[in-house]
């Protein structure tokens, strides 16, 4: 197994891609002469030529509606939106075209285009560049979101994303760029339909996805010690849900928490929390427990924003409730 | 006027716009009588802008229209059956019934709507026109939208893409003078339209929308421009919506001198004369015309009416492809 | 007690804030010439002139911004988006600055700002136009979220929301504008705080708010044929949410159905589930359930529609289900 | 470049610049040690913009400025000491800290952000115009942003809403030729902002933003225009950043041998340059003012490091007015 960082595998799912696929082009704010706000695509411009790496204007809901445009036209377009905060901008466009134009035309048409975003806290940018908004996107019919945690989803969910005939949406933390990882043996491309279980254990069901995982594991490290055996479930995609394995896994352990860094009120983790008590109440020794961001506007210095967001420690704490110690 | 070229162009031109404007008279009775429902917005008085754009492109070209779509799919081929199905939401419409008056769709004829969410449309054709671009197609995208459309954000980030890339779209204003029940001088702070187009670097020019020669003469030259790769072009449409926004508006934003004085330029009366003086239309062409139509429409609604509804059982399919 | 429509009550309320004070003004699409899309400020331009009543060009992202603009220079603007649909455009100015200024500036400046939106579907206007967005309106810190369902509130939030510092939004359910309602007695200005019980009952809480309302009464009458007594809970505030009330329902009934018109998978009726769940679950009889929207852009023809969307007969069923019948 | 008209006005122009060049080479170094994080966008080049423009607004009017907003808060009076301790993210800072680089702000100066999401802050420069003018106030509301800005939707639909409702706003375009990495032939079809502006049927023109005088008696001119009723205005700076867009920036878009060039047209050394020749500014008058703004700086520092962090228990304060 080969150790590369986050931004590794990005490139190198983008690189794979563009070499696959002479209908791939990659399409954004500062994607070509600057190389990437996280230099995802650097050198990319000089090895693809500028008709496939193509800086756009900053004019988020025109660059992501071309892209449908694009991809009904044939191509299959990666579209760059710079953050998820700038996605709002774009938000017309994802869901009453993007996600509609299938099923209102009846069938004719297909938009098979994949947007990729950084998303997520924790780099101390403040209220404006802080969000985390899958939640919102996994509540949109007619697109699938993928939130890969690990190098090897990192680069996977990209490929399998491009051979999607409906729109994909790929958030990546913007925490995780600089993260090593083991990539994985086997073809490159993933499967993106599943949840994966990143630890296995028999006391408690954390189930997380993206940019929290890690403080998932660590906070199951920490349990561990203590003699708690956590079993960590990463949920991959949260459109549309594998709530099958979430449920399998809350059978056994008969306790959950959710991780979410969205806002808490309104938040995925609520959708998890719902699903968990339709599916397996009777299973259930105690209510699912959810750790969450707090609901405020990310703060910019580091000690409000880490108290701001989930952290073990409280991933841990919220375990403890549960088991009532 | 202008005159067209030959008697059977002219008689084309003038048996389309009466095609459209029969098609929804009947729809408007239809809405009364609660067969159609939801929002219908009739083009009725802007006839000779689809009927003088539409024909000029290729079957291989694109097309992106609005809400106020019914003539421009009609002109481009869709069936009236199909279309009089769709207002009725049976399965036999060319949206599967689905979308209604709003939203037609016709992948047959690269026809992408019936795009009701206003100015919505332009980033869509602009992707289009950049596949067709990148693809080395040498086929154009044709994007409808209304005048009210100008001042979204949308307009301004999509002529800006579409002429730094030298995109062949045609960008195609039907400047009706209101959006809704705003007046333009309510809504535009530069009311000359095809000056703020130019503001964008790419040629622009108005024509008269209520001529439909005139119409016909400005779109084919911008086509041949557009195709030749020079980039996009910007057309205004001065036209002029006789009847209601959609079926709910009292009209207050208006005098009834004003839909008066419009009237008098009704483009289908005036080309009707426009054709007899020069000897190209006779009472019986007319009559022929109207008698063809009228059964076309009437064959129209008994198919819409014959026609099944969507099973609720396939309520979810084409959510996605693969579900 | 005198009956009135939910159109015209809210026409009450506008012209009553319109009157009480002078930094109100009403600014939106159409809302002056042509006297507002449903009608509701028909006749405003004449009673209170073009400075205060102010039609806008088509720039839902500029004359939301501008109202937040209005509101920090010391006026007290009413935006009128003409409905959730068009609000997406607005969506960056909403979250980015509306509901983050004054957090993000430590308190210096508040955005005493309204903003009013007709929401829902019901009235086949199709896939665009038919969207149920105020969950994700309740997921935003530092706004309020309000759901007017009676002529009471329609006429009465909003005169309460124009005493907030802070941005307030109001859904109108589109299809309520032509329903007839009982005026209750009382000051005009209605508490934006709790929410209110619709009907007692004893077997089972339905919680719900906004349009869904009369259909959830309609059902808590059938149930009542049957002998099922429900309690109705309308929740009428979506955020700050008074959560209390609804646990305090569902502690007396043991069971919960929860009815919201927005597509189930992360919807805000997640939120109440889980918040349910994390609140009362040793009180809990069986899992609380939900009745939303099929996961499906709402197609036009009123067979699909209705599918498509709760309706009293779905909300029977539920009940039945979790009673076991 | 032109002389300013008193020596103590020239001096002051020349202060203020260095003032905002030293605070923020401090900035640059405190981020390298980590005191400074997250994003942090410099100014330096761009002085001459700030310093020239603020000062010829009044207390009353309001200023909307971007994340590269230093030398806006610097100049507006906003005190250094609390623009630093800003920075830290402590307590003590123009924001509570909550905020840093990007989002500074000032309620007694009415200085209005501090706004990140480019283009953001038009809407809202807009609607603060729109308030004075209903109340009556004779105040305008100046909007700063980058040539960036003018490619996004909100550019468009503000500079409509404004021209169309004659709003006391000034759009002040700080046109530094790049949008992070994209140069503007990039990404605007129309490189002549100017020209863009004008066909919103409002007055523009453009100013070298190189010149502190030039930019100063440009604006004066267009704040008495619009402070006259006359609605809005655009200016656009034609200026150039010296440093990286962000501090994560390889600055892979653009040469050294332009950057040089643009250097050799530096806002400070030309100005001093300038003054010297005009007989206005002795090497004692630079010494003594370097040295006073050296100590500004370095007890800026010190009450940055000083200060408290905001108590956790206060995180959410705020979010609301009343909880
Ligand atoms: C973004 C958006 N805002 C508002 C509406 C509601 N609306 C539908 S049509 C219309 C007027 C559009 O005017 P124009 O573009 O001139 O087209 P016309 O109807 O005159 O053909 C409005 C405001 C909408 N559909 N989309
Ligand atoms: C809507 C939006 N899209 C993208 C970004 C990321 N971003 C921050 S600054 C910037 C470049 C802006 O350029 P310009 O407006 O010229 O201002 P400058 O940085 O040159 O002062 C970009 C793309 C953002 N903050 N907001
Ligand atoms: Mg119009
Ligand atoms: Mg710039």
């Amino acid at each position: 197994m080969a150790k590369i960082t986050y931004r590794e595998a990005v490139r190198a799912g983008l690189r794979e891609a563009l070499q696959r696929d002479s209908r791939v082009f990659l399409m954004g704010e500062d994607v070509g002469k600057y190389g990437g706000t996280y230099a995802c695509s650097k050198g990319f411009l000089d090895e693809f030529g500028p008709e496939r790496i193509r800086d756009t204007p900053l004019s988020e809901s025109t660059f992501v509606g071309a892209g449908i445009g694009a991809a009904l036209g044939g191509m299959r377009p990666i579209v760059e939106v710079m953050t998820v905060n700038f996605s709002l901008l774009a938000l017309d466009q994802i869901l009453n075209n993007a996600a509609t134009l299938r099923h209102m035309s009846g069938g004719q048409f297909s938009v098979p285009l994949v947007v990729r975003m950084a998303t997520g806290a924790g780099r101390q940018v403040a209220a404006q560049h802080s969000h985390s908004l899958e939640g919102w996107y996994a509540h949109i019919p007619g697109i699938r979101v993928l939130t890969p945690a690990t190098v090897t989803d990192a680069r996977g969910m990209l490929l399998t994303a491009l051979q999607e005939p409906d729109p994909v949406f790929i958030f990546e933390h913007a925490y995780l760029y600089s993260m090593e990882g083991e990539l994985e043996e086997g073809p490159p491309a993933v499967d993106i339909s599943r949840a994966a279980v990143r630890r296995t254990g028999k006391d408690v069901s954390l189930i997380t996805f993206g940019g929290s995982l890690w403080k998932t594991l660590a906070a199951a490290t920490s349990l561990a010690q203590e003699g708690i055996e956590a079993e960590v479930m990463d949920l991959r995609v949260l459109r549309p849900l594998d709530i099958n394995s979430v449920l399998t896994s809350v059978r056994k352990t008969h306790r959950a928490v959710v991780i979410d860094e969205a806002w808490r009120t309104g938040s995925f983790a609520a959708e998890i929390s719902a699903q968990i008590m339709e599916g397996v109440f009777y299973d259930l020794d105690s209510p699912v427990a959810r750790v969450c961001s707090e609901e405020v506007p990310i703060p910019y210095p580091k000690h409000l924003e880490d108290a701001a967001l989930p952290q073990p420690d409280k991933i841990v704490q919220a375990v403890h409730t549960l088991l009532g110690r | 006027m202008t005159v067209p070229v030959t008697r059977e162009q002219g008689l084309e031109w003038l048996r389309q716009m009466i095609r459209i404007r029969r098609f929804e008279e009947r729809a408007a009775e239809l809405y009364q009588l609660g067969k159609i429902r939801g929002f219908l917005h009739l083009y009725i008085g802007e006839e000779a802008v689809a009927v003088g754009s539409i024909p000029s492109f290729t079957h291989e070209d694109a097309i992106v229209a609005t809400y106020r779509e019914h003539g421009h799919a009609l002109v481009r081929g869709t069936s009236m059956d199909a279309l009089m199905a769709e207002l009725y939401g049976k399965a036999t419409g060319c949206a599967r019934g689905r979308g209604g008056s709003m939203h037609f769709f016709d992948a047959a004829r690269r026809f992408y709507g019936g795009l009701a969410i206003v100015a919505g449309g332009l980033p869509v054709a602009v992707g289009l026109a950049l596949a067709d671009k990148m693809q080395g197609r040498n086929r154009v995208t044709a994007c409808y939208f209304g005048d009210g459309a100008v001042a979204e954000g949308e307009f301004h980030e999509s002529l800006n893409l579409a002429a730094l890339w030298k995109l062949p779209v045609l960008f195609l204003c039907e400047n009706n003078l209101y959006a809704m029940g705003t007046a333009l001088a309510r809504h535009q702070s530069q009311t000359d339209i095809t000056a703020k187009a130019q503001a964008y670097a790419l040629p622009a020019e108005a024509v008269d929308g209520m001529d439909v020669v005139a119409v016909a003469a400005a779109t084919s030259r911008t086509i041949d421009f557009v195709r030749s790769g020079k980039g996009p072009y910007f057309l205004e449409y001065r036209t002029y919506r006789f009847r209601a926004h959609s079926m709910y508006d009292a009209e207050l934003y208006r005098t009834k001198d004003e839909v008066a004085e419009w009237k008098r330029r009704d483009p289908i009366t005036t080309f009707e004369q426009t054709l007899r003086q020069a000897g190209l239309l006779a009472d019986t062409d007319l009559e022929q015309m109207e008698s063809r139509i009228a059964a076309e429409v009437e064959e129209a609604v008994a198919f819409a009416e014959a026609g099944p509804w969507e099973p609720i059982e396939d309520l979810k399919k084409d959510v996605y492809t693969h579900p």
